[in-house]
């Protein structure tokens, strides 16, 4: 097997090494004021360009395997950072509870990786790709959907889909810069990255992208339905995040990779913005996080304010933001793209109100209506410094104006983005565009599903302009008309506890009851460890009885060997 | 003539008597005597070999044995002193052990 | 193959030689000791033994029915068996080497050699051989005894005769290196002749001393040391152990000790002669019947000067200390002998190319 | 010569019994000289005549003498009867029958009686052994006499209170 230390660089890997230096030279400029009085300075930032370094290499990688190690590397710099506070025991939890599911989808991946060998005799993504087409076909395409599919595990576990989400919202217990760089615009969408640089493959496996767009669709309504209820500021973030990957996938799945790259990018920048704008507002208010503490900080953070505003803009896909195209791009791609279907469309524009509502919900709660805090504190809440504020307005200018690289055509534009990225998808997007069953203006126009969408998102923000400006009593009514669902949702569905009870508790009891108590102790520490030497000890103190330092029982065995080998020599035949 | 076999056989007696006194004999000297004995028996047959095979060789053999023989005696009678210098008995039963 | 009766007789003859041969070695013994006396009391300005007969020749009669009628007396703590066997030990052994000396010329009858018991074709070997058992006599005397002087006699009487049979064995292969052949008889009869200057003849005799001198001197002294004489008699210094090994030897028993020292005495004397000084080898003359008497006097006359010698020095030499005893052995005479066997080996080399 | 044979082997058989049944050391190495001294005469009856002297000179006169020594300097007495390692004589007794069971079985079967041997007389007179010695077997001659030569020193080193 050979596999080249081998950098492999075109306009997707160019895409993504901007979008990911850019990104992350804002927040390291942000980190600067805001890891200032954290403790811990210079291994936050040792910890951040490791990270750094594993995210390019990720996204640089020739091959699958140098890709596994960044891969790898990314995901220990998580773990490293979010257990970064290690004395608090829910951080050190947090870390672990992100490496441990993480492995689970990179079993899978590995899984994907040594069936790609096994299958292509290769690793190198240009040798796969080229490979796919004139070897595969027919009989392998069930190959070729395992492939798929395991690599998409790897990517379920890494970008924080269904069912191997847990462990995102968790992780905000890393300082949120972490969570805006690592666990907003950059490493959790590796798993997007991986499918969109794997297209050649994913395109010879229909089968495998349907799937990738349903548990994206899925995924993007589950966690939305969970934002909704969410009072600690970052966690509706992280969930808004594991919607917003979902909702790439979507964009993937239906065969528009550019398109999914399209929002990576975008989302990267203003979830990136909404994160430190959370942080900047967390360190206003002494690190409180829930909402309902707040309110009120519109005047006294003014930029904060701004810059969060416009990145809730862009994330609720509110035009001219830059959100507004790249999701709607994925939304009319979700209903008129090659594997596209409307059911990917209707609940993606549900997801879409919802995000805008769970968005303005933020906001309103944040920045509107009266201050809710401690008045001890309420006194000490002023604006972040520039070192923080200054990346804000520059990830705002982003997230305003970033739309425009892929002006769609509807509006007149060029859709430059997507034929930027043509030589990396063309071919595969062809080819679904070939074998897809319908045509593609069987459906309504693209201009419909933007209005659509679009007025989903309004009637999202007016809901929550309702909810919490115009009678802020409703919440508490509704909670508790539908209390039943009210805490299911504010519980996440009890997802936590049910894989507690399916999977945690049985492996923690397995692993207690028969791998500590029973393999362990008995096992190996007992039969093996214990019982070599007691068998050494036994066997010794048997012959011991030989070695009795007496000189004639010494004789006496020397002559009883002397006369079996006599008898020996005389019996042979 | 005697045939060489009573000449072998005299020669294994006397090679038996020597083990028997190893194992049954408390004092080093008579065991070392014992060992001797089977030294000597060994070389009886050397001799009845070498006549009977009409080679020299078998005589000359002997001659090394006694030689090793008389070095094996020097050196195992200091040990034997060294030893009775130290634990102050001659009985191999109270000989089992290296240390002191 | 020997018949029967060719065996009877050789046993026979055997066994009447041997009776003659006892016979007269132990009257010569007996009267050996009456001539050390007077020898010695002589040396020392006395009158020695005059009173048994006149000059006290019957001495020796008288001594021997002493030793016959005391009482013997037997150590209680004694190991009894080891004691008798000792003193036997030590006679058998002394006259077993006199089995193999030639006491003249070749003289036959009826194919019986008779002035030597048996011709050994190893003889030297054979009498050094019965010399190292000697040791035995001396050692297990002196630890039968169960005593204190005695066990130091014979420790020390072992440990120098253990030491003295090395160099007395290397003197010897010198002579054996000469001659080439372990036969006493032919040993001397290779000594016949004089020496050659050129074409003169010397009145030289061809003796083997003059080949070995520093052979001979090792083989003296060496033989001084293993019959336990003056310079060498440490075994039983009488100042120092008492009597040494046979202290607690009475009667008979510390006859035959005796006898079995003068028997030895004789027979390195007997071997000096034989391979040093031509054995029976002297001027011949008168009727051919008297040519083996006369080889049979020039032996005993030679062998006497030797016995007159170790009385000489006896009277004379005071005695080592024994470190001096053992540092003379093994770092004098052993060097000496090893070095003499080395020239003689070169030379011989050298004559032979 | 056949009489003397057996008359010696018998001494020898004899002695050596008493050598493992005395239980005083000094007598089992009285007994040990005879089958020394028998061996010697045997080696006589064989034609070894030099090697019978040897036998008797080193053997009897130096080997021995230096066993009997040690005996007295270390004045071994009659050995006390010890009740360990009882094992060995117990073990031993048998093994020793089928040891001997063993050999009788292979000299009378693959010697048949009677199977003189063919070969002439040797001589094994000192010529004819030194020649041997010094040419056939020169190394493991000159190894030997190294082999003596760190036996002494061995001996010396052990047995000296102090160097």
């Amino acid at each position: 097997m050979q596999a080249d230390f081998k950098l492999y660089y075109d306009r997707l890997t160019l895409v993504m090494t901007v979008t990911v230096t850019v990104v992350s030279f804002l927040i390291h400029l942000y980190s600067r004021g805001y890891m200032e009085h954290e403790g811990g300075y210079y291994r936050f930032f040792a910890y951040l360009n490791l990270f750094l370094f594993m995210m390019l290499l990720l996204v640089t990688a020739g091959n699958y395997l140098l890709m596994f190690v960044g891969w790898e590397g990314v995901g220990l710099c998580s773990y490293l950072l979010i257990g970064f506070y290690f004395r608090k025991k829910s951080a050190s939890d947090a870390g672990k509870k992100a490496f441990i599911v993480t492995r689970i989808g990179d079993v899978g991946f590995t899984l994907g990786v040594a069936l790609t060998f096994w299958t292509f005799n290769s690793l190198d993504f240009q040798e796969v790709f080229a490979r796919v087409s004139t070897l595969l076909l027919g009989d392998h395409e069930t190959t070729l959907t395992a492939i798929c599919l395991l690599l998409f595990l790897g990517a379920v576990g890494k970008s924080a889909q269904l069912p191997l989400y847990v462990w995102l919202p968790d992780a905000m217990e890393g300082p949120t810069p972490v969570s805006a760089l690592i666990h907003a615009a950059t490493m959790v969408t590796a798993g997007v990255y991986m499918v969109a640089r794997s297209s050649g493959l994913y395109a010879h496996a229909p089968l495998a992208l349907e799937t990738v767009g349903a548990v994206g669709c899925l995924t993007a309504f589950f966690a939305a339905t969970i934002a909704l209820a969410q009072n600690d500021l970052k966690r509706m973030l992280a969930y808004s995040t594991i919607s917003q990957l979902g909702t790439m996938f979507v964009g993937c799945g239906s065969g528009l990779f550019a398109g999914g790259i399209f929002h990576l990018m975008t989302h990267a920048f203003f979830k990136s913005l909404l994160f430190l704008g959370a942080g900047s507002v967390m360190h206003a208010l002494s690190g409180e996080l829930d909402m309902r503490k707040m309110g009120g900080l519109r005047h006294k953070m003014r930029t904060t304010f701004w810059t969060f505003l416009i990145a809730t803009l862009a994330i609720s896909g509110i035009p001219p933001f830059s959100g507004f195209f790249s999701k709607d791009q994925i939304l009319t791609g979700a209903y008129l793209g090659p594997l596209g279907h409307p059911w990917l469309y209707w609940l993606g524009t549900l997801t879409t109100a919802l995000t805008a509502f769970y968005m303005f919900r933020a906001v309103f709660l944040t920045f509107f209506g009266p201050l809710r805090l401690a008045p001890a504190l309420a006194d000490d809440v002023r604006e972040s410094g520039p070192k923080m504020t200054r990346p804000l307005v520059v990830l705002a200018v982003f997230s305003a104006i970033a739309g425009y690289v892929s002006l769609p055509k509807t509006f007149g534009g060029t859709e430059w983005f997507d034929r930027y990225l043509n030589p990396v998808f063309s071919s595969s997007e062809s080819f679904l565009h070939s074998t897809a069953e319908k045509a593609l203006a069987s459906g309504p126009s693209e201009g419909i599903l933007m209005a659509i969408s679009l007025a989903a998102a309004a009637a999202g923000i007016l809901a929550a302009y309702w909810f919490y400006m115009a009678s802020p009593e409703l919440p508490d009514r509704l909670a508790v008309k539908f209390s039943g669902i009210y805490r299911a949702v504010v519980n996440k569905y009890y997802v936590d506890e049910l894989y507690d009870w399916l999977v945690v508790r049985p492996v923690r009891a397995g692993a207690e009851n028969f791998m500590w108590r029973k393999m362990d102790e008995v096992a190996i520490d007992g039969v093996m460890v214990n019982g070599t030497a007691a068998v050494a000890a036994g066997a010794g103190n048997i012959l011991r009885r030989i070695q009795s330092g007496n000189l004639r029982s010494y004789a006496a065995w020397v002559l009883l060997g002397t006369v079996v080998w006599l008898a020996y020599i005389l019996l042979r035949p | 003539m005697v045939p060489v076999s009573h000449y072998l056989l005299l020669s294994v007696v006397l090679f038996s008597l020597g083990v028997a006194g190893f194992l049954i004999r408390r004092n080093v000297i008579t065991v070392f005597m014992s060992i001797e004995l089977m030294l000597n028996a060994v070389n009886l047959a050397f001799v009845a070999f070498s006549r009977h095979l009409g080679n020299l060789d078998g005589q000359l053999f002997v001659f090394f044995v006694i030689v090793v023989a008389a070095a094996e005696a020097a050196v195992g009678l200091a040990i034997i002193i060294a030893l009775y210098r130290t634990r102050e008995s001659l009985s191999v039963d109270d000989l089992d052990s290296m240390k002191l | 193959m020997a018949t029967s009766s060719e065996a009877i007789s050789l046993l026979l003859v055997t066994l009447a030689k041997v009776a003659v041969v006892l016979f007269i070695l132990l009257t010569a013994i007996a009267y050996l000791v009456w001539v050390e006396r007077k020898v010695v009391a002589h040396i020392q300005s006395r009158w020695g033994p005059y009173l048994v007969a006149p000059h006290g020749l019957l001495q020796p009669l008288a001594d021997g029915l002493k030793f016959l009628f005391k009482e013997d007396i037997v150590p209680t703590e004694a190991d009894r068996l080891v004691y008798w066997l000792a003193p036997f030990l030590a006679f058998t052994l002394a006259f077993l080497s006199i089995s193999v000396i030639p006491f003249g010329e070749s003289f036959q009858w009826r194919g019986h050699e008779l002035f030597q018991i048996t011709d050994l074709n190893v003889g030297v070997l054979f009498v050094l051989a019965v010399t190292s058992l000697g040791v035995y006599g001396i050692v297990l005397a002196g630890w039968a005894s169960n005593s204190k002087y005695p066990l130091f006699g014979g420790l020390r009487s072992s440990a120098q005769m253990i030491s003295y049979e090395l160099s007395l064995g290397l003197a010897l292969v010198g002579v054996v290196m000469v001659s080439g052949t372990l036969s006493l008889r032919r040993i001397v009869e290779l000594q016949s002749g004089v020496w050659h200057a050129g074409s003169h003849s010397t009145f030289l005799p061809h003796w083997n001393v003059l080949v070995q001198p520093v052979g001979f001197l090792v083989y003296f002294t060496s033989a001084i040391a293993e019959t336990n004489r003056v310079p060498f008699d440490l075994p039983e210094g009488e100042t120092e152990l008492v009597a040494g090994f046979h202290t607690e030897y009475s009667s008979f028993k510390f006859a035959l000790f005796f006898i079995a020292e003068y028997a030895n005495m004789v027979t390195v004397s007997c071997l000096a002669t034989l391979l040093f000084f031509g054995g029976w080898l002297g001027p011949v003359f008168g009727p051919s019947w008297l040519h083996p008497l006369l080889s049979v006097f020039w032996f005993c006359l030679k062998v006497f000067c030797f016995l007159f010698f170790y009385i000489w020095m006896r009277g004379t030499l005071p005695r080592f200390r024994y470190d001096q005893l053992m540092a003379f052995g093994w770092k004098f005479l052993l060097p000496v002998g090893l070095l003499n066997i080395l020239v003689t080996s070169f030379l011989l080399a050298w004559q032979s190319s | 010569m056949a009489a003397l044979f057996y008359i010696v082997a018998g001494v020898a058989v004899l002695a050596a019994l008493s050598v493992v049944l005395q239980r005083t050391p000094v007598y089992s190495a009285l007994s040990l000289i005879v089958v020394l001294c028998s061996l010697a005469v045997l080696y006589l009856l064989i034609g070894a005549e030099f090697l019978a002297v040897i036998q008797v000179i080193v053997y009897a006169g130096a080997i021995m003498v230096l066993f009997v020594l040690v005996i007295m300097l270390l004045n071994a007495r009659r050995e006390t009867p010890g009740d360990r390692s009882r094992l060995a004589p117990l073990l031993g007794a048998p093994l020793l029958a089928v040891f001997l069971a063993e050999f009788f079985f292979v000299i009378v079967k693959q010697l048949p009686r009677g199977s003189e041997s063919s070969a002439a007389p040797l001589d094994s007179g000192p010529a004819a052994i030194g020649g041997l010695l010094f040419r056939n077997y020169v190394l493991p001659f000159e190894v030997t006499s190294v082999l003596i030569l760190v036996a002494i020193l061995g001996a010396v080193v052990l047995a000296k209170k102090e160097l």
